[in-house]
């Protein structure tokens, strides 16, 4: 395992710290505790905490900001925070509207963020929550514990954070979150593996010349391996994946987010996203009015990349997605 | 019948036979999961270490109970809020009861009420529902204790991460199955359920 | 080689055209060449042209927007754009004030932006410039072409675009360039090497336990190889050689840039950052004022980091670090 | 003499020799330089091909201009402009002369004047140098340009990419005096030199 790191053990604390030190204008850490908190004045309107595993950088930390998340709590490497954790970000959140959870659909994250929850409402905070199942790889059904939420999270971030911003309520923004989920989904293709620092071996094995569809954000297993084949290859199967879900029309109106696993050269992904255009625009006649690449959901050093779309059903998602924020990394 | 003392040297070895598996552990969750479930408990022993060596039981509900809540703010994942959970439900039931059976039965029901699993999805409720009707008939022995495991790997996971695997998951042991056995063989030999 | 691409010679070209569709409201591409141009409004200001061979994504087209430069060309992987290419940028970014160049110290940079320099002034367009050399793993010296130029070209870029922005004349920007250089001095660490995709083959090899001081983002090779080692120690190595080229008192000020080489989790960067502040602020007592992480001038895939600082002696350079942008990436 | 015939074989021969060894060219600038040198000149001689097969050319000076200026606009990196300016300055020399002494001094100069090298530094210089010599004197050889070639091994590096080896330079060939080695044997190939 080569990575720049100190201790295994160490890796959360110190990149928490040197977050904080490199961005301390925007965002503070809790003192003792795995919690960022943004530092925009208080006023009033509604918190909105998510968090996870830490692995996904800039995800969580990095989407603090006013517009975006009030708070965001870290576990370990690929381990849902505690619910200590995710109280102390609730009450660092609250500002008298309640506070709304983000969580990713994870067996872990639900149950550490749904005990947060009781926590907190037994300290008489208002708390509701949204979870987020975007990865279209696995199919919804009583033999899995559900799709997974991947990179589609960071799109509810924002969507939600405008709208929070805005000053909607804790009922509105729960609202819009189940009227946004249903529109997100997300696919993803994985060349190489993360390497867990704590596990210090990759998270599975893949041949040199072998991709695989559907891979997790913690290497979960996805849902058919292939030879390696050009960007456009991989652009018509994630694609077609997507349109099997979405069942679009021309002319209707999408947002899309190219995003990086970790160690894919940005190069890579602009490539992937000329040859999305490609297929969305030229060949399906989609209407992608908001655009995004870059690493934004990663999995530590994993090779590739997903494909998220939203369908905008509402107008003002796509202003929420344009509204301004000040994080680190949106 | 389970007594402060007993308890304590039961969590004791538990938590040492997780930190000495703690590679075999992350080893079976990295075929089916994101192999972390050796770490996590591992974390959590130390913790537990940490507590009991500040404060003296006389007192079964207090030690649960804190060792269910040190697990679920020291675990995370799946299986801190599972055992956390279990662990405070046994606190909540030790404060009438040092019976074993109860206790363990409370134990179970937390784990499924919370992770809503049933027999044969290969979790760890797999290991405790075959242990806790052994305890009932008297008859609870390693032989079962591993027997019950080993079952865990044919079933196909249908809750938690393994799940993704689909029939992939078949022919791997449940790493939440077997730190569950680790702590009912250091149950065993603490002696708890011994008159 | 396991890459998301296509074809080797395509790479630059769908790279410019994914990048240039997903952020259409901030760049365009001009028509039949390699240059990313801003949309911004033309205001008569000087304009900023840089850019480089391709490879160092999001180097150069991720700063080009309002702020920053006013145009990029992209050369080849790896190699220098054309001066035919340089000069459509400077057409382009000329609004009758003259034109900038920003030009990183290869051999190929500097002659082929020197012969657009004489292609732009026969047109009669202003034309000025600086080399930019701020990695100080090579000594300067007759025996090579001089120091390379790398991250701390991208905050050269932000600190003339403030400039430019603000309404200083060519003349004004020259001078703040050559003040402004020799304050700027960056050093890096690599784990592994880049693959150009034209090539196939990764750059240099390195064992599984090495890194190597001083590597280049060609590649180009290092001052010391030696055994992995922890975060801290390689933030040490690179803090002492930075120490000895500054020279540096207690309380002065400087600006901090750690820079991801493509492959490097943006996890490692934020340890890297914590182990950086506490040599820089708890040992040596410098007021760091500015602070940035992420990947800035990348190495394709390569894995590494470098680090930059910029000794700040002129007040106004901070508050053009700061001075807002709409660009891709800053 | 050089003839606009003569010399559009001479280049065609060139572009070839060059495309068949990219890999090789590629291979020696990965031990001392980026690896390029190979790609970055065949992406001229496909360009320089393109436009030669759409002109006719009964002028040496026109001849020499478009195939400097493809080379400038198409090939980047160092010998881009250092092989374009080479036949930009032959192409002004041919103007007024067609003897070859000249035009190939004039391209050297051009290289100096752009790059700054002088002979020893590990570049094509250092094949330029000594092949001028062998032609004003009468004697140029395959063997020369071969031996002026393997010189290069021994040289350090000072100029370009390949100064920052240092030491670790010497016993690699220089990738730009290899592709000035083709440029000689084909332009002996060509007959350039022939009455
Ligand atoms: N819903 C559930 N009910 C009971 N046990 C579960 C459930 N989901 C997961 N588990 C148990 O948790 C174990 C995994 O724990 P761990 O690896 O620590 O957490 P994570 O999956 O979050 O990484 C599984 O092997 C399984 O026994
Ligand atoms: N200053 C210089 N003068 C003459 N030749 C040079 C100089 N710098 C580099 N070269 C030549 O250019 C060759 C490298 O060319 P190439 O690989 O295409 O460019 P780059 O180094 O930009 O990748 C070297 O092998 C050397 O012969
Ligand atoms: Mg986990
Ligand atoms: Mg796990
Ligand atoms: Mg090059
Ligand atoms: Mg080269």
């Amino acid at each position: 395992m080569k990575k720049i790191i100190n201790h295994p053990d160490h890796v959360v604390d110190e990149m928490l710290n040197g977050l904080t030190f490199a961005y301390d204008s925007l965002v503070e850490r809790l003192p003792d505790t795995m919690v960022i908190h943004r530092k925009a004045d208080k006023n009033g309107k509604v918190g909105l905490v998510s968090g996870g595993g830490s692995g996904h950088e800039p995800s969580h930390a990095g989407f603090v900001g006013k517009g975006m998340l009030s708070a965001a709590a870290a576990g370990q490497v690929f381990t849902s925070p505690t619910p200590d954790q995710v109280l102390e970000a609730i009450k660092a959140s609250d500002e008298g509207s309640g506070v709304f959870l983000i969580i990713k659909n994870y067996t872990g994250d639900v149950m550490n963020f749904e005990m947060a929850k009781d926590m907190a409402e037994l300290e008489d905070i208002e708390v509701d929550y949204i979870v987020v199942d975007d990865d279209i790889a696995v199919e919804d059904s009583t033999y899995t514990a559900g799709k997974r939420g991947i990179a589609g999270t960071v799109l509810v971030h924002k969507i939600l954070g405008a709208a929070a911003e805005e000053g909607k309520s804790l009922q509105e923004i729960k609202e819009l979150a189940e009227k946004l989920i249903p529109n997100i989904k997300s696919i993803g293709v994985a060349l190489s593996p993360a390497t867990n620092p704590e596990v210090g071996n990759p998270g599975f094995e893949i041949g040199d010349d072998e991709i695989e569809f559907g891979v997790g954000i913690h290497g979960e297993p996805g849902y058919r391996r292939e030879k390696l084949q050009p960007s456009k290859d991989l652009a018509a199967e994630l694609v077609q994946q997507l349109k099997k879900a979405f069942n679009w029309s021309k002319g209707d109106e999408y947002a899309v987010l190219v995003n990086g696993m970790g160690a894919t050269p940005l190069m890579e992904q602009f490539v992937f996203m000329n040859d999305v255009k490609k297929l969305l625009v030229d060949d399906e006649g989609l209407n992608l009015t908001f655009r995004k690449v870059g690493d934004y959901m990663t999995s530590i050093d994993m090779e590739g990349l997903s494909l998220t779309l939203v369908k905008l059903e509402d107008p003002t998602w796509l202003d929420y997605l344009n509204a301004p924020v000040e994080t680190i990394s949106w | 019948m389970a007594t402060p003392e007993k308890v304590s040297h039961w969590i004791e070895a538990f938590g040492q036979k997780i930190t000495d598996n703690k590679a075999y552990l992350n080893e079976l969750d990295t075929a089916i999961g994101d192999g972390d479930h050796g770490s996590n408990l591992t974390r959590g022993a130390a913790a537990i270490k940490e507590k009991m060596l500040e404060t003296e039981y006389d007192n079964l509900s207090d030690l649960f109970k804190d060792v269910g809540m040190t697990l679920v703010s020291k675990v995370g994942g799946a299986s801190g809020p599972l055992y956390g959970t279990a662990f405070i439900e046994m606190a909540k039931t030790a404060k009438n009861s040092q019976d074993i059976n109860e206790l363990l039965q409370a134990g179970l029901d937390g784990i499924q009420k919370r992770g809503k699993a049933e027999a044969g999805e290969k979790t760890m409720v797999d290991e405790w529902i075959p242990v806790i009707e052994a305890v009932k008939s008297g008859s609870l022995s390693n032989e079962l204790i591993a027997e019950s495991l080993q079952k865990t790997k044919d079933m196909k996971a249908t809750k938690g991460r393994a799940s993704y695997l689909g029939e992939r998951s078949i022919g791997h042991i449940d790493p939440g199955a077997q730190s569950s056995a680790y702590l009912f063989e250091t149950m065993l030999e603490a002696g708890v359920l011994d008159e």
